[in-house]
């Protein structure tokens, strides 16, 4: 039971970055009609918001030690951040410390910056071309910027921990009626978990409950009557580029400490990525955010032992498995509306 | 006219000097001369150093490249001259290698084994390269291995951990200095029961492929040896990203030490996620949870961070060895590039100069004489004491370093610290070892 | 000639042309110069031209004339490849049989996950075909190598070993892959003055085969069925209403192309006998969309130049490091000379990769006909000049094309 | 002789009624007009004879033979040709060869992998293509793409490519939606042409009335998913229910 319950948070957590970026992805096919490869890409790009701002906190001045020496027995050369220096030791490691929930604040200027000229000077001309072509030149985007990332920071992970506050884990099983050390959990993933959620709720309110919302939301249902009513529709969905391009951002700043960001994170979310939004149904976002969840613990059992000496092989192929059937027994996905871009 | 098996473009370049441009047109046949691939015929002697350049062992790489372009420096004589004072070997003169200068090209190998088989057929076909050395894992060590054997040119591995290198993929033109997986289980063993007791549960989680299964059987023959239990073994895909739902069934499996059988950025991730669900803080059985690594090397230490802090695994060599060939090493090294070096960069750098000693003591750069140099040579000097290249199956011994994740760093560079240092003779084994039994050395193929 | 217009064998004949007379075009410097680096004419590099060729020719006859984006046709290439490989490893070292197996093979694969991906078409189509080849991937590389049943031998890659059976191998043949005796591996090399030139058996055989295939593609190009796939990329509905089943025609458009990357699979195996999982990787299946989309989608010759193109940046353009820019740019002050290096340092040597992402942008972006377009309209601006001159001169207007 | 039988065919989509128990028979050799107001079911009706949607009750009979469940290219086969409200044609493609595709599709069946033979080489198929250009007065546009002709000529091209298969019966959606009166007097010169030149049954389904009047024989009213009723053309115009219905908004 606490085994069964411990792979459901597992895949409630990859569920949580699964859906957080297929919510983007199916926020800019609704909206601007566009099959965005590069969008992995931003999700990389936000993790290594996290690494820059870690790296500007931990900008540092030179102190010679002449009562140490460095591995070359020459003496040592301390560095201390600047931060601390100006802060005084304490307060600025603790700075430093909470450097990756800083970069949530740092990131979102960032992406919606990213996202904005990423829509402005090159999606916005794919519009009105093939899918096909929107596939290409977002998949040639992904690789630039994947390249670009990994000039400036390296092939090797580099770990973004949690504040000392936030990492460790807690006992979940005690406070639901288990056993004490039945269900420890740890604490960074949950505030993961929290974050997808209140990101989730906050995008779908905004939909909901604003003006613009409303707009967006007509848009995706049918662009040319919106632009009929005179609605300037297509610098809303530059916006909504921005936010889409915000929340897959955000996604990966919190995903760091989960696991250290590296250059290529971003094509390996991509592929899964899709098949989340096919499986939750192209165009919808409750789908992409159901779909996100479900893989995830799906993905989670399929990994257990039971699951791969039942089917050998079946952690490999899952996913895989999973969008084939879907694609091939309900293409319009769990929750996607009849006729759209169901062939 | 004659036909050949591989081209032999360094005959040419003399040939170069005779012809008098389109004009009158003189065919030469370049066979006439050579008396293996790639005879170096001019005043220089090319070197192929094939690497990871791009993807994600990109680094591993480059730090491998910089040894052997150090390598090539103390062999013409440039630099401080590194290893060459301390090898007990004094063939090398610092004047090239047979008194031929060392030139090299580099090729990427992209961590795939295609990849790197093209871009060193590249840099034998194109630029008549005489040896092969690098590579940052045992399918590309494999691949390249095989494909020099048939090309006749040596290749002298860079890190691969696997026991098919020298086991059933050993081949006469291929010498692995690095250690393997065997080699690992066997100094791991004693230091895990002095550290753990002969009572442990062991939990393996394993990348899901050759070198991931050769290193778990290894390391469950030697644990169980010991008086270990093996819970489970669990394999883990190669493309995994998150380890999550492999490390919580690890809570209540009733094990109380983890092995992971993971490299590079699988294991940077799976270690995290391991601290994260607290395994380190975790009592099992009555005793402190532990974690094992088996193999480490610098690069996956700083990219798991703290993560490692107190976790024991084995390496290859350290930086902070005391021996005379490793400070003299790791003197040069740092200078020039401010870093110390890691294991693959030494083993690299190592290769480089017994392969360039192998040819001077053998006299020619005849890929058999080579091979009959290099077969059982003793030697010292060259970091880890002294070291012996078998003859049965061309693997190097020497002494193995167990190491751990130190607790407290004083810099960047010693976060793992040497726990012990364990005597070659303890890791020797049997060429016919049941796993490493079944393939055959073959003869050296010198192409022609 | 051949049942071909003229312009079409003028075309092949330039082709074959081309490719017999490739150990000279590709290595147009004199050895030991500084740009004898930028020769591309040893064997493996020429082979690998071809054979990419091949498989960007077959992939160009799917998504060129149909328009079905496949992100799978590499795990075709590998089947080919694994096939070849088996059969080395059973029968003997002769290529024929194993070409032979590695096209049907590859074959049937194509028709069964061809015949499941296009229940489905745009979008979904790729990620079907996405979906499968990432199976097979995972497939090749663990789960079918265990020790239990080794089919693919997984990380290390497929290979012959001396105790595998080879029961049609003669006593005196090669030891490594041949055509009735002839190695595969045989070069003759060929110098003239400062210059040299390797004739290697492998490439040429490659060579007349990608000519043949060339051949194929061209009249299947200037077929009925091939007007009928671009009817398919053009108006599936307006086929479906004049009495054609659209499904059989892309299906066998699918499988033909299938057979194209079993045969490039197993010519590579051919080439040098091993077959190594990472061959099916979705990427590879992305380096062919973007040889075929950098060449030209749905020109006759585009893929084949697309090919050559990637793979030159591959093995050639990715060896251009610092050292070599800095002799170059050594003309410039010293300080100058650094700047530019630091700026062009990015995108060389192991900076390929973004070069080439950038490339490929800027291909789809402003050339969605790719090199050929490139070619064409450079050709058309040289023709306007021309007759802009000549109308100056003699009044006359050339017909509009 | 009645060729196209529809009998009691309903449709729903989801709680929309769409067409409710029609009864409809087309006679062999006329033209048979099919109006209604928007919203009447027109569409509905016409994609239940084309195979693209499938009744939930009732039959359609072509020749007595059942068409529900066909696929298009099956129905086509059976000799139904089908001209689309905004034209359907290969738009990367030839004039030429959207004629040349029909034909072809005529000889080889829904399938055939004639991947080896030159298209120039199939003299009949070539000949027979030029003479259906020539007949629709677009010989001299042969080479250009179709996507670039002008949509009277668009509306030509799918006409001929329809006719080049001799169907028994052509099917028409709104064939003159959003032409110019220019372009659509054409267009009904043509059909009238066609209808006096072959053996051929029309049935149209139009907006337009000048349209209607000028080629129809029959007309069947369509109102609310169900037909009101079906007469001559002059009947029609006086019948005061369809007045009522449909012609009292215009009058």
């Amino acid at each position: 039971m606490d085994a069964i319950l411990l792979q459901i948070l597992n895949g409630l957590d990859k569920g949580s970055a699964y859906a957080l970026i297929a919510l983007g992805l199916t926020l800019i096919f609704g909206t601007l009609g566009v099959v965005n490869f590069a969008h992995g890409a931003l999700f990389m790009i936000g993790a290594f918001c996290a690494v820059t701002l870690q790296k500007l906190m931990n900008l540092s001045f030179v102190t010679i030690d002449e009562t140490q020496t460095d591995f070359l027995g020459n003496p040592l050369k301390v560095e201390t951040p600047y931060i601390e220096g100006w802060f005084g030791p304490e307060t600025g490691a603790t700075i430093i410390d909470w450097s990756v929930p800083l970069a949530v604040l740092f990131a979102i200027p960032i992406m919606l910056a990213v996202g904005y000229v990423m829509e402005r000077g090159l999606i916005k001309h794919f519009y009105k071309r093939p899918h096909a072509d929107q596939i290409l030149v977002t998949f040639g985007l992904a690789i630039v910027l994947q390249e670009i990332v990994k000039y400036f920071f390296g092939a090797n992970p580099i770990q973004t921990p949690p504040p000392d506050a936030l990492s460790g884990s807690i006992d979940l099983g005690i406070m639901v009626g288990f056993d004490a050390n039945a269900i420890i959990y740890p604490i960074w993933r949950l505030v993961y978990f929290g974050f997808a959620v209140a990101i989730i709720g906050a995008v779908f309110s905004f939909l909901q409950f604003t003006t613009f919302g409303m707009v967006v939301r007509a848009g995706m249902a049918d662009r040319e009557t919106v632009g009929l009513l005179g609605i300037n529709i297509d610098r809303r969905f530059t916006i909504m580029f921005g936010i889409a391009a915000a929340v897959a951002g955000l996604a990966g700043v919190m995903y760091g400490p989960l696991n250290p960001p590296n250059y290529h994170m971003g094509m390996d979310f991509l592929v899964l990525s899709f098949v989340v939004v096919v499986v939750g149904g192209m165009g919808s976002l409750p789908g992409a955010v159901l779909a996100g969840f479900l893989l995830g613990i799906l993905e989670s059992f399929a990994s257990t032992t039971w699951a791969t000496t039942t089917i050998p092989g079946i952690n490999q192929i899952i996913i895989y498995l999973v969008a084939i059937i879907v694609l091939l027994t309900r293409p319009r996905g769990l929750m996607g509306r009849k006729g759209v871009m169901e062939e | 006219m004659t036909t050949k098996s591989v081209t032999r473009r360094g005959v040419l370049k003399s040939g170069a000097v005779a012809g008098t441009g389109l004009a009158l047109p003189t065919i030469f046949t370049a066979s006439s001369a050579a008396a293996y691939t790639n005879e170096p015929t001019g005043g220089s002697v090319t070197l192929g150093f094939n690497v990871p350049q791009t993807g994600p062992y990109a680094e591993e790489g480059n730090d491998e490249l910089l040894a052997q372009q150090l390598a090539v420096e103390h062999l013409n004589g440039e630099g401080d001259g590194g290893c060459l004072n301390t090898f007990t070997s004094k063939a090398l003169k610092g004047n090239g290698i047979l008194g031929k200068k060392v030139e090299f090209v580099t090729g990427d190998t992209q961590t795939k084994s295609d990849a790197a088989r093209a871009s060193a057929k590249s840099m034998i076909e194109k630029d008549g390269a005489i040896m092969i050395n690098g590579g940052s894992s045992s399918g590309v060590a494999v691949a390249v291995q095989g494909l020099c054997q048939e090309a006749g040119v040596i290749f002298m591995a860079g890190l691969t951990h696997a026991n098919d290198t020298t086991g059933k993929d050993k081949k006469a033109n291929g010498f692995r200095h690095f250690f393997n997986a065997y080699m690992s289980g066997a100094a791991l063993a004693p230091v895990l029961a002095a550290e753990m007791g002969k009572e442990r549960r062991a939990y393996h989680l394993t990348a899901d492929y050759n070198w991931g299964w050769t290193q778990e059987e290894s390391i469950v023959a030697s644990t169980e040896a010991l008086g270990w239990e093996t819970v489970n073994t669990v394999k883990t895909p190669l493309a995994s990203t998150d380890f999550s739902s492999y490390i919580t069934p690890v809570l209540n499996s009733g094990a109380d030490v983890l092995v992971l059988n993971h490299y590079g950025g699988n294991m940077v991730n799976s270690l995290t996620n391991a601290i994260q669900f607290g395994l380190l803080d975790k009592v099992a059985n009555g005793k402190d949870f532990k974690i094992v690594v088996p193999l480490y090397s610098e690069l996956m230490a700083a990219g798991a961070g703290e993560n490692i802090k107190g976790v024991l695994g084995s390496m290859n060599w350290n930086w902070q060895l005391q021996d005379e060939g490793t400070k003299a090493f790791v003197k040069s090294f740092g200078e020039k590039y401010g870093k110390p070096p890691s294991n693959s960069a030494q083993t690299c750098y190592a290769q480089v100069l017994l392969y360039a000693d192998a040819c001077e003591r053998a006299g020619t750069f005849n890929p058999c004489g080579v091979v009959e140099a290099l077969e059982d040579f003793e030697f010292d000097g060259l970091g880890n004491g002294p070291t012996w290249y078998r003859g049965a199956d061309h693997q190097c011994f020497k002494d193995v370093l167990v190491v751990r994740g130190n607790e407290n760093p004083t810099n960047a560079y010693d976060t793992l610290e040497i726990v012990e240092i364990t005597p070659r003779a303890q890791v020797e084994y049997d060429p016919e070892h049941p796993m490493f039994s079944g393939g055959s050395l073959g003869e050296c193929n010198p192409g022609a | 000639m051949f049942g071909l217009n003229k312009k079409d064998t003028s075309l092949l004949i330039i082709v074959g042309l081309l490719t017999l007379l490739a150990p000279f075009i590709l290595n147009p410097f004199p050895e030991g110069s500084a740009m004898a680096q930028f020769n591309a004419g040893y064997p493996d590099l020429m082979q690998r031209f071809v054979i990419f060729g091949i498989f960007a020719i077959g992939f160009n006859i799917l998504f060129g004339l149909t328009g079905y984006l496949s992100f799978g046709h590499a795990a075709f290439l590998g089947v080919g490849s694994y096939s070849a490989v088996w059969m080395f490893k059973l029968l003997s070292y002769n290529i024929i049989p194993a070409i032979a197996l590695s096209v049907v093979v590859a074959g049937l694969f194509s028709l069964l996950i061809g015949f499941i991906s296009l229940r489905r078409s745009g979008i979904y189509f790729s990620i079907l075909t996405l979906a499968f080849a990432q199976m097979s991937f995972a497939l090749a590389y663990s789960v079918l190598s265990n020790p239990k049943f080794n089919l693919t031998n997984g990380e290390t890659g497929l290979q012959v070993y001396a105790d595998d059976p080879q029961i049609l191998q003669v006593a005196n043949s090669p030891d490594l892959p041949h055509l009735f005796g002839l190695p595969m591996r045989a070069t003759y090399t060929m110098d003239v003055g400062a210059w040299s030139f390797d004739f290697n058996a492998g490439y040429y055989l490659c060579a007349i085969i990608m000519m043949v295939v060339f051949y194929l593609s061209i009249r299947i190009f200037r077929s009925p069925f091939g007007m009928m796939l671009r009817a398919v990329k053009s108006n599936q509905q307006r086929m479906n209403y004049t009495g054609l089943n659209s499904k059989p025609y892309t299906l066998a458009a699918f499988v033909i192309s299938g057979m194209y990357a079993g045969l490039a699979g197993g010519l590579m195996a051919a080439m040098d006998p091993l077959a190594g999982a990472e061959r099916m990787q979705w990427t590879a299946s992305g380096e062919v969309v973007l040889m075929t989309i950098l060449g030209g989608t749905g020109t006759l010759i585009g893929p084949v130049l697309g090919a050559g193109f990637i793979k030159y940046f591959e093995n050639i353009f990715s060896k251009i490091n610092d050292n070599v820019l800095h002799s170059w740019f050594a003309f410039l002050p010293d300080g100058l000379e650094d700047a530019v290096v630091f700026v062009i340092h990015p995108f060389i040597g192991k900076g390929w990769h973004l070069t080439l992402g950038i490339l490929f942008m800027l291909v789809v972006i402003y050339l969605p006909g790719g090199l050929v377009e490139g070619g064409q309209r450079l050709l058309n601006r040289i023709k306007r000049k021309k007759s802009k001159a000549d109308d100056a001169k003699s009044g006359k207007t050339e017909p509009a094309e | 002789m009645a060729i196209l039988k529809v009998k009691d065919v309903s449709k729903r989509f989801g709680g929309l009624k769409a067409l409710t128990d029609v009864n409809l028979s087309v006679e062999e050799n006329s033209v048979h007009a099919i109006i209604g107001p928007n919203g009447a079911g027109k569409s509905t009706l016409l994609n239940c004879l084309v195979g693209k949607l499938m009744p939930d009750t009732g039959a359609v009979l072509f020749d007595n033979a059942s068409v529900l469940g066909l696929e298009p290219f099956q129905i086509n086969q059976m000799g139904i040709s089908r001209v689309f409200q905004t034209p359907e044609i290969f738009g990367e493609l030839t004039v030429m060869e959207n004629m040349l595709i029909p034909i072809f599709a005529m000889r080889d069946g829904a399938f055939r992998m004639h991947a080896y033979e030159t298209i120039a080489n199939e003299r009949e198929i070539v000949e027979q293509a030029e003479a259906m250009l020539e007949e629709m007065n677009m010989a001299d546009k042969r080479e250009m793409h179709a996507a670039s002709l002008s949509r009277g000529d668009k509306r030509r091209l799918e006409i001929g490519m329809c006719l080049s298969q001799n169907p028994r019966l052509l099917l028409l959606d709104e064939p003159t939606a959003g032409m110019a009166r220019a372009d659509t007097n054409n267009t009904i010169d043509l059909l009238k042409q066609i209808k006096d030149e072959r053996d051929i049954t029309i049935a149209i389904i139009e907006h337009d009335m000048h349209v209607v009047f000028s080629l129809a024989e029959r007309i069947t009213v369509l109102a609310q998913g169900t037909p009101l009723v079906e007469d001559t053309p002059e009947n029609i115009r006086g019948n005061p229910k369809v007045r009522e219905a449909y012609l009292g908004e215009a009058a």
